[in-house]
């Protein structure tokens, strides 16, 4: 796939369709590629990369990139599409700007799944079908690759790229049995107790880094509220444990009915909180609510936040809900 | 920190016999912005007002608190205090220590505590209150009353007295509305026809007054006197320009056998038809559903009788879009339907019969031409029992169509039915059986007196329990007399029954529309319920008749001409100042996402692309949201809805209100 | 006696406030005819506490529960509750234990309804 | 050189935790792959012994993220000062490695020049730091280029694991002083981890960074590195989050916030990150008003601005947190490489 | 749970400018009692509430947060409402989600004409709140501190 996508995009750089390419750039170890943008044939020979490792979302970068003089080529996998798309649907890319290549994905591996599976010291990682062989300092470990998935890919909710100039390869399809919702159930059958407790444990950890709101292509404000000293809630750190909470409760909150459940968050964070559980909630709460929506799927769809039906359940469905 | 000025009111007792206004004076005086804190009896009265400016520039106040009664009954009055003074208007808050407080609590120390907490609210947030200035908007200078009945008719004229061009829309083919039906009014038991006609002619000759008879209102957009209305006029499949209301049409059409609405369906009439004879416009109707040109092609025979050419079987229903300075709700009101009520047989016999219909047994263009008869067998009938207050003031499930009001017009109007019997007929024999006799109003109860002593008619307190249709023809009414306390079972021919009276089933969609509320009756609240009688809450809409409330024919005129006078001072105006608490986007913080557009119920968010050029980015054109102020109505939805927090609302800004939050938590 | 009212009160879950006093119980009522006091009247003495003259009445045994009155009343006041109300109160007032718990576990048999056991217990013990 | 063994080490924990409040790296949760934390020892905690390195650095025990500084309390028109502060309580971290225990004197020089950070300097004095050597160094561990020794670590009391028990070297008099109030302690040869040392150093032999070169940077390489024109292609997918800076032992920028808590005003200090849109920003705007200059800032601050003022040493310790954390890969090994290409 | 007699909870309101703060206003006129623990905050609409301030009230110690607002089909902006029962669901439900007691959040419809209603409505969240006692979940003790 990998020179597939380079000699694409360098017949179109050649061909003046695009004048940059964004990609994936060779890291220090092969876990670790990092975004680039890529103006030339030879810059790509030199770094470009796609491989089992380049989870991170690409869209984000669009809302710049697509305001700059020229089409920018980007590669989306299918969950990047879906963000592409709510991008789109909020003014934020200029679509004309952009040319996008469709890229198939079963799946982006967790570099710290491999770890736990007890490769310290990685010197490569290459991936033969089924099984992902690490090379280590202390010798060679070998794991299934499904055990190594990053948690999105598990459960992953389609494999269809939605937008797109051209494919490569085989586009995919939807997933809706992707069991995503599972775990959101669990916690919900749980008593208030039990939940607050998970949750007081999952985050009181943060450490208010802001990665997860900084990769998620759904918190581009131009000034996050939490920054803004004029919003009443600016915090560089949660100085209380509600501070904690509120910060999540309001990022989820904000991203609810926007977020494409991309998992970039939950990919990020530095502590493992698992923070995809609180938009699945918006998510899953929205589904039963308001009707199936897939925030991305479609260009122009109208967030559930900005939309009602007269008929809609009225705010007392969460004391009559199932969970207790 | 702002120099803040804190005036408690003691409202007389309403507010000093609960709170302890000299402890709330004292205890926010030492808030740290306020510089003056004192209390007197009355604030809103000249004296206090005096006090208030006397304080802002002694003390070069910068902010105003008054704690008092609810800003909805007097913020406007300390906003024009605080201006005449020099200080912005909107540089006043008020904390409400008597509605939300001193009405509500017993406890001086606890109702004193709270009135204290709500004072430091108001002093959170007027420090961060900004100075606001209105802007205008023009008046369109016409009015719409929607409703053709006396309330509608009377409002109408009025204001086109007052030189207006005003419009009606009635949804039935002719204006009049319920009066028509009636025959005499009370207390005077002149001829209703005589008495309305006349207007309804009014209305038709003067130039100022457009009817736009058969229509419904659609669509209502904008705000007070910028309303713009959609107007559907339903085909009636007549030129109403061509007609000349001969009649012919409606005398050769073949189809005759649909029950006459006029009449409430005591009689048929033709499909096509006029509905009754001084019916404004006069000019016929095709009943669509029923004629057989337009539900199966054939017949014509109309066509070809008219001498007018005026049939039109191709009339399509049209649009009228107008604008609109105000508007009227004169919607009115219907009889309940008793069809749940069994034990009074009304499904059963054809001669338990609603006041309505005996108001139309009585009138001589009605199924009768007038004469008191019996419907089943057209009898005279001999004994007539009315009984009174049936579905109102009823609290109970039973019926299901019970209303817990009292509708008001019955115990007068069947005063008078029973009158008008006993003078026509005096053979015969006439029962009342009533819970209360209410008759409150000018010759209302000597009005009532005459129908006991002058004409004899029976009053028994005591509700009827039961009628029950005879083998004989005859009903047998069960009732207790409770003062006799005997259960009495009379033999009647007739029983009439007070139905109870609800607002007009086009009311709750029309208040939807004009975004004005309604009671849980489905009539229309008034802005205040003593001193705003005929104001919706909704600036620029008004309230004449039924649709308010019940009330009879001199009370609706004087409702009418009351909403009329209101409507002619606003369309005096020739600018409305506009409400400044509108919202506004900070363009730096602004994702240009449309979140706020897509909640915005007045289309008052638009976008344009903004350069926001800085040092090394190079040329930076981002999509930033515009408000126009002017359209913007301040509801606030955008703000919520905007995740950047770009939006906000002045007046009620989130600063503002998180500054009342923490006060209050404090 | 103002417990009394007060018993009769809970048992029936009437509030006899709401009566408008229409009559329309009394309009309705088959037994009139063979009542001391009728049910407006009923209600209305229940109001102001006169329930012993209820209770020493025949009338309370002339009502025939057919529930006429609760079904006619436009407040839903449901008189022929307070009359059930009034001859509980009378059963209650006839002071002794009938019933004991320890008496129970023989008289038990399969074809006795569960709901017989409950009602006697209210009816017979203090 | 002391020593226990390792049956006896938590005795040895025990006994040190009824004097002072003992710290030391165990499973975050019950959840391994959550990582390692420093947590207050209890008799259930298992010290992690392997674990290269704890996910947030050990620099939260004296610069802890949140600092309450002082109090203003609002009495009516007048505001009185609330002087919060108390003398530290004594306690103890075991099981630091040597980057992190190198980051403490880079935080020392910050922290303890003049004027002191007096809540900085409370933490330090009545700190305790027992270092442990490193027995499984992780891929992305290069101390070795900062000229830190993973078999040597420094602290109060330089620790290492043998096959069966746990040997000590105290080198400071607080460190002394805790030795000797541990009656379980033995003696042991001064020679005796000199295995334990060698195999460690074996390892750091192996790792791939080891080379990694400080040539291209330093004090003297200012405006250079400033203006050279790859920090435009290393920064660009930099997204300004601040978690390299709140792993990393050696950042040691806050920010002073005043919170209005309705009854008063706490102010307290926070991390704050260079890679913030709002850091350090003034009424007159942000000095570093793009990504690119903030992403320069972190990079120059540790490989140029640092060793300029400090003698040559540089301010990072190569623990290679960063390395793990970074959102999108970038980390201060790619910019030397980079930066140093076609230098060194 | 432990029911202390003493406790007196912090109930924030906040009322729609057109029917419920004017409903709160017919409560007093018809001297409705409830809890003086209810504190109103006066909005345009039920639609500008943020979850934020929602979240700033539990921040500040309130123990109960109600928004009342028209009835859905009679906001005075026509729609404002129907955002905020889509907004307020969702929060309540994510509130929930986190173990905090739902029963502490709530949303009622109140009308201009339903003085009764408002004082029902508040005297039976105060109950509510004041059986659920302190709010332990959501605070922040920084501002409980005297």
């Amino acid at each position: 796939m990998q020179s597939e996508m380079m000699k694409r995009a360098s017949e179109l750089l050649a061909d003046g369709t695009v004048v940059r390419v964004l990609g994936w750039k060779n890291g220090e170890f092969v876990y670790d590629p990092t975004p680039a943008v890529f103006d030339s044939a030879e810059a790509l020979e030199k770094d470009f990369v796609y491989h089992d490792f380049c989870g991170s979302n690409l869209s984000k970068y669009l809302i710049k990139l697509s305001k700059l003089e020229g089409k920018t080529l980007v590669f989306l996998k299918p969950c990047d599409s879906y963000s592409f798309n709510q991008l789109l649907t909020e003014h934020r890319i200029k679509r004309e700007n952009v040319y996008i290549i469709g890229v198939p994905c079963d799946g982006k591996l967790d570099p710290d799944k491999v770890r736990e599976a007890g490769a310290e010291g990685i010197l490569g990682i290459t991936t033969d079908g089924d099984t992902v062989k690490a090379e280590t300092m202390y010798g060679e470990v070998s794991v299934s690759k499904k055990d190594c998935l990053l948690e999105r890919c598990e459960v992953c909710k389609s494999h269809k790229v939605v937008v797109y100039d051209e494919m490569l390869g085989e586009n995919g399809e939807e997933n809706p049995e992707s069991g995503r919702f599972d775990m959101v159930a669990k916690l919900e059958a749980m008593t208030p107790e039990e939940r607050f407790a998970f949750w007081r444990g999952e985050l009181s950890r943060c450490i208010r880094c802001n990665a997860c709101r900084n990769i998620c292509p759904a918190c581009s404000c131009e000034q996050c509220v939490f920054d803004n000293p004029a919003s009443g809630v600016s915090q560089k750190a949660a100085a209380d444990s509600f501070e904690e909470n509120m910060f999540h409760i309001i990022r989820a909150f904000h991203v609810a009915g926007r977020c494409t459940d991309c998992g970039e968050c939950s990919r990020v964070c530095p502590q493992h909180i698992p923070l995809h559980l609180l938009n699945r909630k918006f998510i899953k709460d929205i589904n039963t609510y308001y009707g199936e929506y897939q925030a991305g799927a479609e260009e122009g769809s109208r967030a559930p936040l900005v939309n009602f039906t007269k008929e809609d359940c009225e705010p007392n469905v969460v004391y009559k809900g199932g969970s207790k | 920190m702002r120099r803040i000025g804190v005036f408690v009111c003691h409202c007389g007792t309403n507010i000093a016999a609960t709170v302890d206004v000299k402890t709330v004076a004292e205890t926010l005086g030492k808030e740290p912005a306020v510089v003056y804190a004192t209390d007197y009896p009355y604030m809103c009265s000249e004296a206090g007002q005096n006090i208030i400016k006397d304080a802002i520039k002694e003390y070069q106040l910068e902010g105003v608190v008054v704690c008092s009664c609810s800003p909805r009954m007097h913020e406007a009055t300390f906003r024009k205090t605080v201006a005449a003074a020099g200080l912005n208007p909107y540089m006043l808050e008020v904390a409400n220590i008597r509605e939300q407080c001193s009405w509500i609590h017993k406890d001086i120390p606890e109702a004193t505590a709270k009135a204290i907490v709500l004072g430091r609210a108001a002093i959170a947030k007027v420090l961060l209150n900004t100075p606001l200035i209105a802007g205008e908007s023009p008046v369109t200078k016409r009015a719409l009353v929607i409703g053709g009945g006396i309330a509608g008719i009377q409002t109408a004229l009025d204001i086109a007295e007052a030189g207006y061009p005003v419009d009606i829309v009635e949804k039935e083919p002719t204006i009049g509305g319920k009066m028509t039906q009636i025959d005499k009014t009370f207390p005077t038991l002149d001829c209703s026809s005589c008495i309305l006609t006349p207007k309804m002619v009014e209305c038709a000759q003067n130039d100022k007054i457009t009817i736009y008879s058969y229509s419904e209102v659609e669509a209502v957009t904008g705000f007070v006197g910028n309303f713009s209305v959609k107007i559907r006029r339903k085909a009636r499949f007549v030129d109403e320009d061509k007609c000349t209301g001969c009649g012919a049409c409606t005398e050769k059409c073949p189809v005759k056998n649909i029950p006459d609405a006029y009449n409430l369906g005591l009689s048929n009439r033709h499909a096509a038809y006029i509905p009754f004879a001084q019916a404004i416009p006069n000019v016929a109707v095709l009943d669509s559903t029923r004629c057989i040109k337009l539900t199966k092609g054939k017949c014509g025979l109309c066509s070809t009788v008219c001498s007018a050419g005026a049939i039109d079987y191709e009339q399509k229903e049209t649009f009228v879009e107008e604008k609109y300075g105000a508007i009227v709700a004169a919607t009115g009101y219907n009889p309940i339907n008793i069809d749940g009520y069994d034990e009074f047989a009304y499904s059963q016999s054809k001669d338990v019969v609603t006041s309505l219909e005996f108001e139309r047994i009585l009138k001589a263009d009605g199924p009768t031409e007038g004469h008191l008869q019996r419907l089943s067998d057209g009898k005279q009938p001999k004994t007539l029992v009315f009984v009174q207050c049936v579905g109102s003031r009823e609290s109970g499930s039973q019926h299901g169509c019970g209303k817990e009001y009292c509708s008001k017009i019955c115990c007068m109007y069947t005063a008078k039915h029973a009158m008008l019997c006993r003078e026509k007929y005096p053979d015969t024999d006439v029962y009342v059986f009533y819970i209360d006799v209410r008759t409150p109003g000018k010759n209302y109860d000597e009005f009532y007196r005459r129908a006991v002593e002058q004409y004899g008619v029976h009053y028994i307190k005591g509700m009827v329990g039961k009628v029950a249709p005879q083998s004989d023809g005859t009903l047998d009414v069960q009732a207790s007399d409770l003062i006799s306390n005997e259960q009495l079972h009379i033999k009647a021919d007739m029983v009439v029954l007070a139905a109870a009276i609800e607002a007009d089933k086009s009311a709750r969609p029309l208040a939807t529309m004009l975004t004005a509320s309604m009671d849980t009756n489905d009539f229309f609240t008034e802005a205040h319920a003593k001193l705003r009688p005929v104001e919706s809450p909704t600036a620029g809409v008004f309230l004449s008749g039924v649709c308010q409330g019940p009330k009879d024919i001199p009370e609706t005129v004087a409702q009418a001409g009351a909403a009329a006078s209101k409507v002619i001072g606003l369309l005096a105006k020739d600018k409305l100042s506009c409400n400044p608490c509108v919202s506004h986007s900070d363009p730096m913080k602004c994702n240009g996402c449309s979140s706020c557009a897509n909640v915005c119920p007045y289309g008052a968010i638009t976008y344009e692309e903004k350069d926001f050029s800085r040092r090394q980015d190079g040329s930076m054109i981002r999509r930033v949201a515009v408000v126009n102020e002017a359209v913007c109505q301040g509801c606030g939805a955008c703000t919520v809805a905007c995740p950047s927090g770009a939006m906000d609302l002045k007046g009620f800004a989130t600063g503002q209100i998180m500054a009342e939050v923490d006060a209050i938590c404090k | 006696m103002a417990d009394l009212k007060e018993l009769v009160l809970t048992t029936s879950g009437v509030n006899p406030l709401k009566c408008m006093r229409c009559g329309k119980c009394s309009g309705t009522c088959p037994s009139y005819d063979a009542m001391e006091y009728h049910p407006h009247q009923f209600v209305y003495m229940v109001e102001k506490g006169d329930i012993e003259k209820l209770m020493a009445s025949k009338s309370i045994y002339t009502c025939l529960s057919c529930f006429a009155c609760v079904e006619r009343c436009p407040r839903d006041v449901e008189p022929a509750k307070l009359v059930e109300a009034v001859r509980l109160a009378v059963i209650r007032q006839q002071g002794q234990n009938h019933l004991k718990s320890e008496q129970i576990p023989e008289m038990l048999d399969d074809d006795l309804p569960q709901q017989a056991i409950v009602s006697a217990f209210r009816k017979y013990s203090k | 050189m002391k020593k226990v063994s390792r049956e006896n080490l938590d005795a040895l924990f025990a006994a040190i935790a009824e004097a002072k409040k003992l710290y030391l790296p165990v499973a975050d949760g019950t959840d391994e792959k959550r990582g390692v934390k420093y947590s207050v020892w209890t008799p259930e905690a298992k010290y992690a012994a392997e674990a290269v390195n704890t996910v947030r650095s050990a620099k939260d025990f004296f610069f802890p993220q949140v600092e309450n500084m002082v109090n203003f309390k609002v009495n009516g028109k007048k505001i009185e000062v609330d002087d919060i502060r108390t003398e530290c309580e004594d306690f103890v971290i075991f099981g630091v490695r040597a980057c992190d225990a190198a980051s403490f004197k880079i935080l020392d020089s910050v922290y303890l020049s003049e004027p002191v950070d007096t809540y900085y300097q409370n933490r330090r004095e009545h700190g305790v730091v027992m270092t442990m050597s490193c027995s499984k160094p992780s891929e992305t561990c290069f101390c070795s280029v900062f000229g830190i020794d993973a078999a040597e670590p420094a602290g109060d009391v330089s620790c290492w694991l043998t096959d069966d028990a746990v040997l000590m070297q105290a080198n400071t008099e607080k460190g002394e002083a805790l030795l000797a109030s541990l009656p379980m302690l033995e003696d042991a040869a001064d020679d005796a981890a000199e295995e334990s040392k060698a195999k460690t150093k074996a390892i750091l032999e192996k790792l791939p960074l080891k080379n990694l070169s400080t040539d291209s940077f330093g004090g003297d390489k200012l405006m250079e590195l400033f203006s050279s024109d790859k920090w435009a292609s290393l920064s660009e997918a930099c997204l300004g989050c601040g978690t390299c800076t709140f792993v990393c032992p050696t950042c040691q920028c806050y920010d002073i916030r005043d919170y209005d808590t309705g009854h008063g005003v706490q102010r307290f200090r926070c991390w704050d990150s260079c890679m913030y849109a709002d850091f350090t920003k003034t009424a007159g705007g942000q000095p570093r008003p793009t990504q690119l200059e903030r992403f320069r800032q972190r990079f120059m601050h540790k490989l140029v601005y640092y060793p300029a003022n400090n003698d040559g040493v540089f301010g990072c310790v190569g623990c290679g947190r960063c390395m793990k954390s970074c959102p999108i890969s970038m980390n201060i090994v790619k910019v030397m490489k980079t930066l140093g290409e076609g230098n060194a | 749970m432990q029911v202390n007699q003493e406790f007196k909870p912090k109930i924030v309101a906040f009322c729609c400018n057109w029917c419920s703060y004017a409903g709160a206003d017919l409560a007093g006129t018809n001297r409705s009692n409830y809890p003086a623990d209810v504190k109103i905050i006066r909005v345009p609409c039920s639609c500008r509430v943020n979850p934020l301030f929602i979240l700033r009230a539990f921040q500040r110690g309130a123990d109960g947060v109600i928004l009342c607002g028209c009835h859905p089909g009679d906001c005075h902006y026509t729609t404002g409402n129907y955002y905020a029962r889509r907004r307020m669901t969702l929060l309540f439900s994510m509130l929930d989600y986190l173990g905090i007691e739902k029963e502490r959040t709530r949303v009622e419809w109140v009308s201009a004409a339903e003085g009764a209603k408002f004082a029902a409505t508040m005297n039976e969240f105060v109950e509510t709140v004041t059986a659920l006692g302190e709010n332990k979940r959501l605070e922040d003790l920084r501002c409980k501190a005297k």
